[in-house]
């Protein structure tokens, strides 16, 4: 294994922190902006310079500070971060350029606020996806937590501080209360948290103290909305659109994702998890939340909590990918990180779009939208075509590597999951669609005559609804990336 | 001249003590100047000192120049030197801070407020770098009667808590005095060095058993350790502002040392945590410390009351961090005080500015802060996410130490407690977030409308200093490996595992 | 022949240290604790230790006991225990 | 209370019942503790320092240090109290009582005005039971100079007898507390002053640690009186001496001051005006 | 039962520390009066430095001043049993300054709680906090 010493890491993590100053002391609202779009292009094209030679089988190291004995902030860019690094810095341009129009299309107050913390959220996502230990993942995740409760309760008022009273309470009392022990409880084990291949704990612990820190870690990440410590993410919609885009499909939740598959491979390895005979319990708690959720996501009328649902679900495809413990399941997990974020972002930026023209927030109000709104709502169909798993859209490839994951790994009962559930994806997506383009429009639900959103917030979703089509066909780089990463994981 | 550091750090600010009093008598003017540059004198030897720790070792200083145990010695080692700067970063940054403050309330009384101010920094600095049981005493009955006039100079209830404050601590100083004595009448010596070669051969006695409970009691009320807590609350948020920014995290913390000192140094470990086996019920009342410490925090609608109840439970994690008896925990718990006093200092001092702009000290009064005062509450921020533990500001870190230091002992009760109040924590501080950020989009356009936009910020030369101790907390973060590794390693014993 | 005289100051002490406690009227605590002061200081004096006992005559019996009149004087003689 | 009060000294009885058992016996010569450092100023003292009586030698110059803080404990009490206590009043618009001390007649004026001050016949006063008495007065101006006096001695003679700078300061504090509280504390400022007094308490500690100071800046270590030889032309034995007899002095001057400022507060609760 | 008497007896002057620091500390906690208070701290104190100056004492030993010291007859030898030890003398000069530093600052905060109160009593003081 090749590993090469650079700052690249670090400055990619600080890009978006240096330029909050330049954003936050900005006087008008285009130099603003300006800065918010040359730091997320910077910070991509930064994270993507990197990328040929993760391609090539090589590891980025940069060991920033030695904060404890034998523990430093320290970054390490491989397969799988790349892989996430590379989703988030894309996606922020992109949700850069949304955010201008949505937050410009409802006049929204503390813009500056609004930019500045998005910025300090992506530094901390980068941060996390590039960190070489639990440590310095376990500072970024709280930094995330911390950075996006502002966003979450951007509108100021009692709903949205009841939301971010929870919004916190599950993120970070689940990470002081139930990661930092189960962190500690591991470093006093191994008197290590750097993330290797195949796990630090094996055979320093009993099977009883795996299993108990094992949940400890999935619980704990409770971004990742694993049931019972979902209900946080359904109330964080109240967050202004883009906020809800980035951060609660794309950002937050898939960093406590990949936080879970980062500590499931890179700390407990999968051949110990083998061992122990971990992964049914694992797998229980993923299907439960798959199911549940698309369940949950069946019977509500706001499209913003029907989404937020939706994605309670698909998280805990990932998990499940990873829980598989076999490499084509692993394969499967991380790239539906990849699939789930472009396909999930165009949802929400939709259902934004949807807002901005209409103002209409329930599915109920949306009969016959689709035809004021035909852009919006074809990406809406491409989304949901994604989300379910559907050929045309990316999202098939990467349930199809779950499936055959879950065959690999004779877990029949998963494949029935896997299946089922996207048998609900569909009856809770397509009668949306339905009710757009073929129920006729009732007149008196529109005052006004309603025509596409801005152009700033359609350009936006109709770009990652082609995305999300192209990557049917061409998946690269992330389906290479995931290999790379899921056949060192899992020593094959 | 270097050789006299470990002397001049305490002379700077008692001669200067008296040279600011004459001063003012001249010119009220003058007093805070010459308080100034006493305390950045004495702050530059502090670090001096420190520098020449951990360069050569340990520095003695022997006053009179009587060799130990005939005359008084001051021995200098990593842990003294450490929270020797801690002190004086903490007493000068916060002069500088409250200039303003200290102008607007005592304005005809500069110059004996300065003068105590400066003798309790004196009093507290000795008591750090004293290598002499006795010295020890008096200087902290110095630190202690400038304190309590300190504490007692306010409206209100002040004097009533000040007066029960001296009389917790007198009971608390007399205590450790009679232990003292104890020690003497088996002994003969009053000198630390001299005490912990003489007492191995005395453990079984029961006069030496009783001098350590004895000691342990006295400074546990000082200190303000759980069941002897009553008087820490009362007196810490009654004082007024300036004071119990500087009181606040000071002096527990410098309790804290004194108990340190005395277990690791006088009775060496193998007496207090072997033979005494006081370590499990030590740990359980800063179990119990920090769980009532966090439960009243809850408990009360009132800035500073909150901040001085998490006080209380502060002291648990360090008394319960070095009753764990392993390197972990008695590394968390020295680097905990360093990380305390900083803490204490920003979120007293962001505290104090926020009380004398909006004028009152009532959680709910501070509505729309977030506008009003952007960079105090930032700084509040800051010191609040510290004291919940979030990296990397340094309270994690100490957190992590302590709670290694509970794992590797066993203690599992000890880590359920610190993240327990690290919740509570979390909910302290976000109950006033909340107000800050929320309120003024509800019904207070009214009739506070105009009171609250009357509020601005703090003066600059308070915001400077706000900054730089949250830039401190980052910074102590940080590098807390390399203190770690570089001075607290070298602070504790070898035979400590 | 000290030895009694010794045990007899020791009884006075605690005799007016009692007192001074116990007596309804601030005034006469103050009196009583600088006789008790005073005691102290006999007691002091016997066992050789005659700075102490000289000092505690000037300051506790002397000083105090004045400190303590003037401050009842500012305040109060009125006490309920 | 009375509950909790008894448990709690029973517990603290108890655990110094505990130790005492344990005790050598009360006056043995061969205690532990009289076999260790004490002896060593016992044989020392005299030609270390040249002082006999061992006390002060400890005192001032083995744990001179001490006595250093112990005197700034007593100032900072000084200063604590007119800290807690003064009031300052900028100007006084109350009425003003008179007496004229001959017929014991009573003149009250109005809104601040006031009679000259130094008048041997009139005495301001503050409340109208105050009697006069002539024999208290003179009796005390008698005492005073003697008390003083003798206050200086055992100042100066702390070296041989039992006293010292402390003793003596308290003691002539109390000659100066005595006249105020014969006279009143407006006639007692004539003789000292607030400012005064405050000055000469800092002054006090200021010689002590100034002391100390020059010590070192002649190259020795803190309050090493045997460098201030060159100083006061003997050696160093006796150098110790006289740097000893200097730091009483001081310790003298500041006590006496406090002592005096702290009545001057408790009595008239910070007003500072006609006491006690 | 004769022993434990004798032990009792040689010990006496320990056994009355320790009951004056009971009282004093049962004034300090007991009573409500501040004033009264303040007199059993200082009870207290006073009860340690007895308890030092019982350390330092010797039966039958002379005051610790050097006999003849002044008469410069050269260094006929001390013997150090012959004088009672005078470093716990010395402490106990340091402990009477603090103990009456403590209470002049404790009879200020009495006079400035009576100024605000009216009142001595613990428990009308209290009363009158309720009251604002």
């Amino acid at each position: 294994m090749d590993t090469l010493i650079s700052v690249k890491p670090l400055i990619a993590v600080l890009v978006s922190l240096l330029a909050i100053p330049l954003i936050g002391f900005s006087r008008s609202p285009n130099v603003r902006e300006g800065w918010t779009f040359l730091a997320a292009v910077i910070k991509f094209a930064l994270v993507a310079s990197m990328l040929p030679a993760v391609l090539h089988g090589k590891e980025i190291i940069c060991q920033v500070v030695e904060v404890l004995p034998g523990l430093s902030l320290a970054f390490r860019v491989d397969a799988f971060g790349m892989l996430f690094a590379l989703v988030a810095s894309f996606l922020w341009i992109i949700t850069s350029a949304y955010s201008i129009g949505y937050m410009r299309g409802l006049d929204e107050h503390a813009q500056t606020r609004y930019f500045c913390f998005f910025a300090v959220s992506l530094s901390a996502a980068i941060g996390v996806a590039f960190s070489a230990n639990l440590l310095t993942m376990y500072l970024f995740y709280e930094m995330l937590s911390l950075a996006t409760y502002p966003l979450v309760t951007h509108h100021q008022d009692e709903e949205a501080r009841t939301s971010g009273r929870k919004y916190l309470l599950y993120t970070v009392g689940a990470s002081i209360g139930l990661v930092l022990p189960a962190m500690l409880v591991t470093y006093h084990f191994t008197g290590n948290l750097d993330f290797s291949p195949q796990g630090v704990l094996a055979g320093t612990a009993s099977r009883g103290t795996v299993a108990l820190l094992l949940f400890m870690f999935v619980f704990g990440f409770a971004k990742a909305a694993v049931m019972p410590l979902h209900s946080w993410l359904p109330a964080a919609m109240v967050a202004p659109t883009p906020v809800s885009a980035l951060l609660h499909a794309v950002a937050v939740v898939k960093v406590g994702v990949f936080s879970i598959v980062r500590v499931i491979t890179g700390i407990f390895g999968t051949d110990m998890l083998q061992a122990f005979d971990l992964s049914t319990p694992l797998l229980f708690v993923a299907s439960t939340t798959i199911l549940v959720g698309s369940f949950i996501a069946l019977s509500q009328d706001n499209l913003k909590r029907m989404l937020a649902f939706s994605t309670i679900a698909q998280l805990s495809y990932i998990v499940l990918g990873a829980a598989m413990l076999s490499p084509k399941g692993v394969t499967g997990g991380m790239v539906h990180i990849a699939m789930h974020a472009f396909g999930k972002i165009t949802l929400f930026f939709c259902a934004g779009a949807i807002f901005v023209a209409t103002g209409k927030k329930n599915i109920s109000e949306m009969t016959g939208i689709g035809r004021r709104m035909p852009v919006t709502m074809t990406a809406f169909f491409i989304g949901a075509l994604s989300i379910i798993g559907m050929p045309p859209c990316g999202g098939f490839l990467s349930k199809w590597t779950l499936v055959l994951g879950a065959l690999e790994a004779d877990q029949i009962a998963i494949l029935a999951v896997l299946l089922f559930s996207s048998l609900l994806n569909a009856a809770y997506f397509m009668p949306v669609v339905y009710r757009a383009f073929f129920c006729p429009p009732e007149d008196a639900l529109f005052e006004a005559r309603v025509q596409e959103a801005p152009l700033f917030c359609v350009v936006p979703l109709a770009i990652t609804a082609v995305i999300s089509l192209v990557l049917l066909v061409y998946p690269q780089p992330f389906m290479q990336l995931a290999v790379m990463s899921a056949a060192k994981v899992t020593g094959l | 001249m270097s050789a006299h550091f470990p002397g001049l750090v305490i002379i700077i600010p008692l001669v200067a003590a008296f040279l600011i009093l004459i001063g003012a008598l001249l010119d009220r003017r003058l007093a805070f100047p010459l308080t100034a540059l006493a305390l950045l004198g004495s702050l530059l030897t502090a670090i001096g000192l420190l520098g020449k720790v951990i360069q050569t070792g340990v520095v003695e200083y022997h006053l009179a120049g009587w060799a130990p145990p005939v005359g008084i010695a001051y021995r200098v080692d990593h842990l003294n030197a450490l929270v020797l700067v801690a002190v004086a970063t903490v007493a000068f940054v916060n002069l500088m801070g409250t200039r303003e403050l200290v102008k607007g309330l005592f304005e005809d009384r500069l110059g004996p407020f300065y003068t105590l101010y400066i003798l309790l920094i004196a009093g507290l600095q000795g008591i750090v770098v004293t290598g002499d049981a006795f010295n020890l005493y008096v200087l902290l009955e110095i630190a202690a009667l400038t304190g309590y006039a300190l504490v007692g100079m306010s409206e209100g209830r002040a004097p009533l808590s000040s007066l029960n404050y001296i009389f917790i601590g007198t009971v608390g100083a007399s205590l450790y005095l009679l232990g003292v004595g104890y020690l003497y009448l088996v002994t003969g010596t009053l000198n630390m060095a001299d005490l912990a070669v003489r007492l191995p051969a005395l453990y079984p006695s029961k006069v030496v058993v009783s001098a350590f409970v004895i000691c342990l009691v006295g400074l546990c009320i000082k200190m303000g350790f759980f069941p002897m807590h009553a008087w820490l609350p009362n007196a810490y948020s009654h004082a007024p502002d300036p004071v119990s920014s500087l009181v606040a995290p000071l002096v527990t913390k410098v309790m804290i040392y004194v108990m340190i000192r005395m277990m690791l140094f006088v009775f060496t470990p193998a007496f207090a945590f072997d033979q005494m086996a006081i370590s499990e019920p030590m740990v359980w009342l800063a179990i119990a410390a920090i769980v009532a410490g966090s439960f009243m925090a809850l408990s009360t609608r009132r800035l500073k009351r909150m901040l001085t109840y998490i006080i209380v439970a502060e002291v648990g994690y360090m008394v319960g961090g070095f009753w764990l008896g392993n390197r972990l925990g008695i590394s968390g718990a020295i680097l905990h005080i360093v990380n305390d006093a900083i803490m204490t200092l920003c979120v007293f001092l962001s505290a104090a500015a926020i009380i004398s702009k909006v004028g009152s000290d009532a959680i709910d009064d501070m509505q729309g802060l977030f506008k009003k005062m952007p960079v105090t509450m930032g700084v509040f921020v800051v010191a609040g996410l510290s004291i919940i533990g979030v990296p990397p500001t340094c309270g994690f870190f100490s957190k992590w130490y302590l709670i290694s230091g509970a794992v590797a002992a066993g203690q599992y009760g000890f880590m359920a407690a610190l993240l327990l109040s690290s919740l509570i924590n979390l909910v302290l501080f976000f109950r006033i977030f909340e107000i800050a950020y929320f309120e003024p989009f509800h019904d207070h356009h009214g009739d506070h409308g105009h009171f609250v936009s009357a509020v601005q910020e703090a003066p600059f030369e308070m915001l400077v200093t706000l900054v730089v101790t949250a830039v401190l907390l980052f910074a102590l973060g940080i590098y807390a490996g390399d203190i770690v590794s570089q001075i607290i390693d070298h602070a504790i014993p070898v035979g400590i595992t | 022949m000290i030895w009694p005289v010794d045990l007899i100051i020791m009884v006075l002490v605690m005799i007016c240290g009692i007192g001074a406690i116990m007596v309804r009227d601030l005034l006469g605590a103050g009196i009583l604790f600088g006789a008790y002061s005073f005691m102290m200081c006999l007691l002091w004096a016997i066992m050789g230790a005659v700075d102490v006992a000289f000092t505690e005559a000037s300051v506790g019996a002397g000083v105090s006991t004045v400190f303590l009149v003037a401050a009842v004087f500012r305040t109060s003689r009125r006490t309920k225990d | 209370m009375r509950f909790l009060a008894l448990i709690t000294i029973l517990m603290v009885g108890g655990l110094l019942f505990y130790g005492t058992p344990d005790f050598p016996a009360w006056g043995d010569p061969e205690s532990p503790a009289s076999l260790h450092v004490s002896p060593y100023y016992i044989e020392h003292a005299v030609e270390d320092t040249a002082v006999p009586n061992i006390v002060t030698a400890v005192l001032a110059d083995y744990r001179g240090y001490d006595t250093m803080f112990e005197t700034a404990v007593i100032f900072s009490a000084g200063i604590a109290c007119l800290f807690l206590l003064r009031i300052y009043r900028r100007k006084s618009t109350t009425t003003r009582l008179y007496r004229h001390n001959l017929t014991g007649i009573t003149l009250r004026i109005a809104k601040g005005g006031k009679l000259p001050e130094g008048s041997a016949e009139f005495e301001r006063i503050d409340s109208l039971w105050v009697p006069y008495d002539m024999i208290i007065k003179v009796t005390s101006r008698l005492v005073v100079p003697f008390v003083q006096l003798f206050a200086l001695y055992v100042i100066a003679h702390g070296h041989h007898s039992p006293g010292g700078g402390f003793q003596g300061g308290v003691i002539f504090g109390a000659a100066i507390i005595l006249y105020a509280i014969s006279n009143d504390l407006r006639r007692a400022f004539r003789r000292l002053n607030e400012k005064a007094a405050l000055l000469a308490s800092a002054a006090g500690v200021l010689l002590y640690a100034g002391t100390g100071l020059m010590c070192l800046l002649l190259g020795g270590n803190f309050l090493d009186y045997s460098k201030l030889a060159d100083l006061l032309y003997t050696d160093a034995i006796m150098a110790r001496s006289h740097g000893i007899l200097i730091v009483e002095i001081g310790v003298g001057l500041a006590v006496m001051a406090v002592m005096v400022s702290l009545y001057y507060n408790l009595s008239s609760a910070g007003r500072h005006d006609e006491g006690l | 039962m004769e022993s434990l008497l004798a032990n009792f007896l040689a010990k006496y002057n320990y056994w009355a520390y320790i009951g004056l620091v009971m009282i004093g500390m049962y004034a300090m906690i007991a009573k409500r009066n501040l004033v009264k208070k303040i007199i059993g701290m200082n009870i207290v104190q006073t009860a340690v430095i007895l308890f030092y100056v019982s350390i330092a004492a010797k039966k039958g030993k002379t005051i610790p001043i050097i006999a003849h010291g002044h008469e410069d007859t050269g260094h006929h030898a001390v013997q150090a049993l012959d004088y009672i030890s005078p470093l716990p003398h010395v402490l106990m000069l340091t402990a009477i300054v603090v103990s009456v530093a403590t209470l002049g600052v404790a009879l200020a905060l009495a006079i400035k709680v009576y100024r605000q109160y009216g009142t001595l009593e613990e428990d009308e003081i209290a009363m009158r906090i309720e009251e604002q």
